[in-house]
């Protein structure tokens, strides 16, 4: 028998540190939504102020220094699930390599995926389904050490295939564009895997750039990713994917990864970026202000050039 | 060859790399791309030979235009005049049903049947030296088309077994990929900084099909561990064209893929104001190179 | 019930079902309803008791407010002010997942067990007379929260084994349903022109719970094939509110659900013009509809 | 291996005759897109027009006086897959009843579905993959007359679940709101499940309503069901679905569907429609002029007085 999963229309706006405290605990098995655009960094980092331990993560593609390896360095993390994690154009990920190299600060287990292996996860989850076939991962090594993966004979083809199981995380937290209050989320550009992923969850947070009126959803009914059904909690946070982009909103921050990259080259160094930008802020709006708004305001510029919901040119 | 081609005088092996892979790539065809240089021979290919080739990234971003320079694969920008952003497991689902005509990726370890390892170097899971993971990686390897490989050439990275298998290749040779289950027609070409490297149809096997302008089979030999094959007209790597070599200039003036530029932006005083300085000119540049396509 | 409820003076038993059925709606549910009265019970639940429901169509629309009248699950009105349109697979799959709390199907044949069959009577697939198909009631019956089901009361229609079992209910009973591998709690009423059924927690079997107004349980026992068990403290259906009665008339104005209207459409000559009257009527019944609940 | 399947970014404009005509053939699996909404019904209409024959029918719903029906009624299906074929408010379908009843005009193989475990093979094939599971079909009829459902114990619950097979059409003919040249195709309202059909599929018609400049496409990127790549043909047809609905452009003509339901409660009926509707005219256009254009005009305003792309209000 299901649980009731549904979640009522209601408004659902509250601060990202209520949201946090209210549906995250210690031991969580969390998702991160995203895929190098929309990180929910601001969440991630409040995630980490409340000094959530014995996390449990899962990720498609992770990207260093606004994601999952934050909480990673931070020692919160007992468990990492996931296809990719690394900085791109910002190179190498001092904690992430620290950890699974060095186990600094502390072994974290690591079960493995393909990016679409891990959206095959959230997709069979999203509908409830405890696994889906997949084409990959045949003949690599990633089954032969991830147990969890099985190589069965297709009943229809006889062929090899590979199975994948349902993830179900307890707490999806995703970054989106345009919500309304009670949680109908349209997220524009790259999507990820962020509309299974939230099906998938039993709790989801959306932090998002705008709260418009929900009439302004339904103008544009096609572009809801996430219904309210599957939402928790709606989080006004402007910016909540600084360092990283935000499809129509604002541009990549190459520079801030680049430093913060350096920073992260030693434990020492990573503790004491912690310190500054996680701990010694009170939250995101802290961040932004230490950041600068005149920084933030020429990202946007930058994205909107050409590119703002409705004034695509 | 056409007549008129004009032939770079000066450039980097970088520029030679992504030149030559550039040549891998077909007109009208689809094609997944990663991160860095591959799209920079990507976006080569297109701006030359290939104009209606489509690029597709991992983000779900398909056939796009964009205004400024593209610093990654997620960049916003990639969105921009996109016929298509797909969910990424809606991208990698046309990829796995063969809508997906070539990939292009990255390794860090590739052994004599093309498989590849963007894992962990010395062990697994405990190992010396962690890297990404597979990413869309061993999706594209297991299923795209045909698969272009670009890496670095060192003794280390050409080795008889990788030391953990993330991408496939032909396996352990013959029909083994084949009998694995898995669809994409494997590893096509493999493009170093010291030449081009192409595959048995029968064995599965890798052989040295050219080397870069002077450098000799021997000297290629001597950065592969295993027993290398070596074509009997094993030729010499065409040098980029003029045209190339600006394209690639244009699209990175300031070296962050091929390049350097990278510590630059690391400064916390000037790397702000000099990044928008970038995109504020990188507007101009895409819009003469989109231009030149009828966009 | 509050004391100032004031009941219609006249309904017609399509009228009584639709309002009878409205009353099994809770307000913040999610419901998936499909075709013709179901919805127009779900709609009146909407706009009385359960302002807060959101109502999903196969079609895929979530939660919208139509602009005029719905003439079918499909109608394109149904995407108008949505919350959202889905793929149907997208839509039947959140359903799978738990996402719906209620589903309200009808149906051509059930048996004591609250087994449905919308495919076809008198064998498979030789048959007697064929209906639809499953169409989404196999899905919802299996998966839904709870399942509502509206249907008309006939000695053939309620019968001891369904002709072919299209949509499961409690199957043979007991713990069958589960056993068999599904999620949703299965059948929770089954509402029809002389009464209310529902069924034995333990069981699975269907017993009568109310009769509609002026009928014995021994008349509706008579049209039903099987042994009908009888609730101790039968109870008699309440009639419909005078508002539920307006909203049903308002909704439906020229009884293409609940009545005769179809015909008048099926004229040559004059159907186009009527119908065009209709929806032109219908915007401003719906407004004042929706401006009722704030839209 | 693989076949090559990407269709090339050419200019793939052509009449509704010639993409049937090159792409259909006798014997031909095919699916028609729609979901009550954007029905193929003029694409049907040329099927017909064209005589092909021993046809092997795939959908998920649908609907009558429109559809699949018109091609049984001709007696140009060998096999029928369905999950659902009715009139909805438009009623009982003769046709239908009639080849499954009394093999009129002549038997018809039928294979059934839910409409859930119908999108799931459609899906399935969309990803290549060979099946998928579904938690629907469990303990009713459906498996255990369509023997190409298989119910298996699940790998990771040990819970019985079933398993549908792809759906490969071979040809799936879609109609929708906006299309480029090339076949970027976008979906407004209803989508059903024309995003997998289009991917199962090895060639794909597009009708639709406007043909748009790529540029206006690349506007709205997150509106694009169907990329070119699965497109073989783009095919101009205004009021293509008429008699159901196109959400945006025109509201369905209730009366039409109404005044067909009657002909076809006779086979005769049925065949004297065919005569004049289908076979009297030469093309779309002819049946457009013969319903009348005024008519036809009635429909889209009574649709655009609230909902038209980028005026919804």
């Amino acid at each position: 028998m299901q649980k009731k999963l549904s979640k009522a229309p209601v408004n659902k706006v509250m601060s990202l540190k209520q949201a946090v405290s209210a549906l995250v605990s210690d031991g969580s098995y969390l998702g991160f939504g995203g895929i190098g655009d929309r990180t929910p960094t601001a969440a991630v980092h409040e995630v980490a102020r409340q000094g959530k331990k014995h996390l449990r993560l899962v990720s498609d593609t992770s990207v260093s220094f606004v994601h999952d390896s934050i909480l990673i360095g931070l020692g919160l993390v007992d468990k990492f699930e996931i296809a990719y994690n690394w900085g791109g154009i910002w190179g190498s990920d001092g904690v992430f390599r620290r950890a699974l190299e060095k186990g600094i600060p502390h072994p974290i287990e690591i079960e493995e995926y393909s990016n679409l292996s891990m959206g095959m996860r959230f997709l069979a989850a999203s509908m409830g389904l405890s696994f889906m076939p997949v084409k990959s991962l045949l003949g690599s090594d990633i089954p032969v050490y991830n147990k969890n993966i099985k190589i069965i004979e297709d009943p229809y083809t006889g062929e090899p295939v590979a199975l994948v199981p349902a993830a179900h995380p307890d707490v999806a937290i995703i970054h989106v564009q345009r919500c309304d209050q009670i949680g109908n989320a349209q997220i524009l550009g790259h999507i990820g895997d962020d509309d299974s992923l939230a099906r998938a969850a039993e709790h989801v947070i959306i932090t998002t750039e705008e709260i418009v009126p929900s009439e302004e959803i339904c103008r544009f009914p096609n572009l809801t990713t996430i219904p309210y059904y599957c939402v928790d909690a709606v989080v006004h946070v402007p910016f909540g994917s600084h360092g990283r982009g935000c499809s129509y909103y604002y541009a990549m921050d190459v520079p801030y990864g680049n430093q913060v990259g350096n920073a992260w080259a030693t434990q020492d160094g990573f503790d004491r970026w912690a310190e500054e930008w996680i701990y010694g802020v009170d939250d995101w709006d802290g961040y932004c202000r230490k950041i600068g708004w005149e920084r933030l305001m020429r990202l946007a510029r930058a994205e909107q050039r050409y590119q703002k919901f409705g004034e695509v040119r | 060859m056409a007549a008129n081609i004009v032939y770079a005088n000066d450039y980097t092996l970088m520029e030679l790399m992504a030149a030559t892979m550039a040549r891998e790539f077909r007109d009208m065809e689809t094609a997944f791309v990663g991160i860095g240089p591959p799209l920079i021979a990507a976006m080569v290919a297109k701006l030359t030979d290939a104009p209606n080739m489509t690029i597709a990234v991992e983000g779900g971003a398909i056939g796009s235009s964009p205004r400024r320079l593209l610093t990654c694969i997620a960049d916003s920008t990639i969105d921009e005049r996109a016929y298509a952003c797909l969910p990424m497991w809606r991208l990698f689902g046309d990829q796995q049903r063969g809508f997906f005509d070539v990939g292009l990726i990255g390794a860090a370890q590739i052994d004599k049947y093309g498989n590849l390892n963007t894992t962990a170097l010395g062990g697994y899971p405990n190992c010396k030296v962690r890297v990404a993971g597979s990413g869309g990686g061993n999706d594209i390897g297991s299923s795209v088309g045909r698969l272009l490989i670009m890496m670095r050439q060192e003794k280390r990275r050409f080795v008889d077994r990788v030391d953990y298998l993330t991408t496939p290749g032909f396996l352990s040779g013959g029909d083994s990929r084949q009998k694995a289950g898995l669809r994409g027609s494997g590893p096509s070409a493999v493009i170093t900084d010291m030449g081009v490297f192409r595959f048995d149809p029968k064995t599965g096997e890798m052989y040295l099909a050219q080397c870069h302008p002077g450098l000799e089979p021997e000297t290629i030999k001597y950065n592969v561990s295993f027993e290398l094959n070596i074509s009997p007209d094993v030729g010499v790597t065409e040098a980029p064209t003029q045209e190339q070599v600006e394209i690639m200039r244009s699209l990175d003036p300031f070296g962050l893929y091929l390049g350097t530029g990278r510590q630059v932006m690391a400064d916390p005083e000037k790397g702000f104001d000099f990044y928008m300085e970038i995109l504020d000119k990188s507007y101009e540049t895409m819009e003469t190179l989109f231009s030149k396509m009828g966009k």
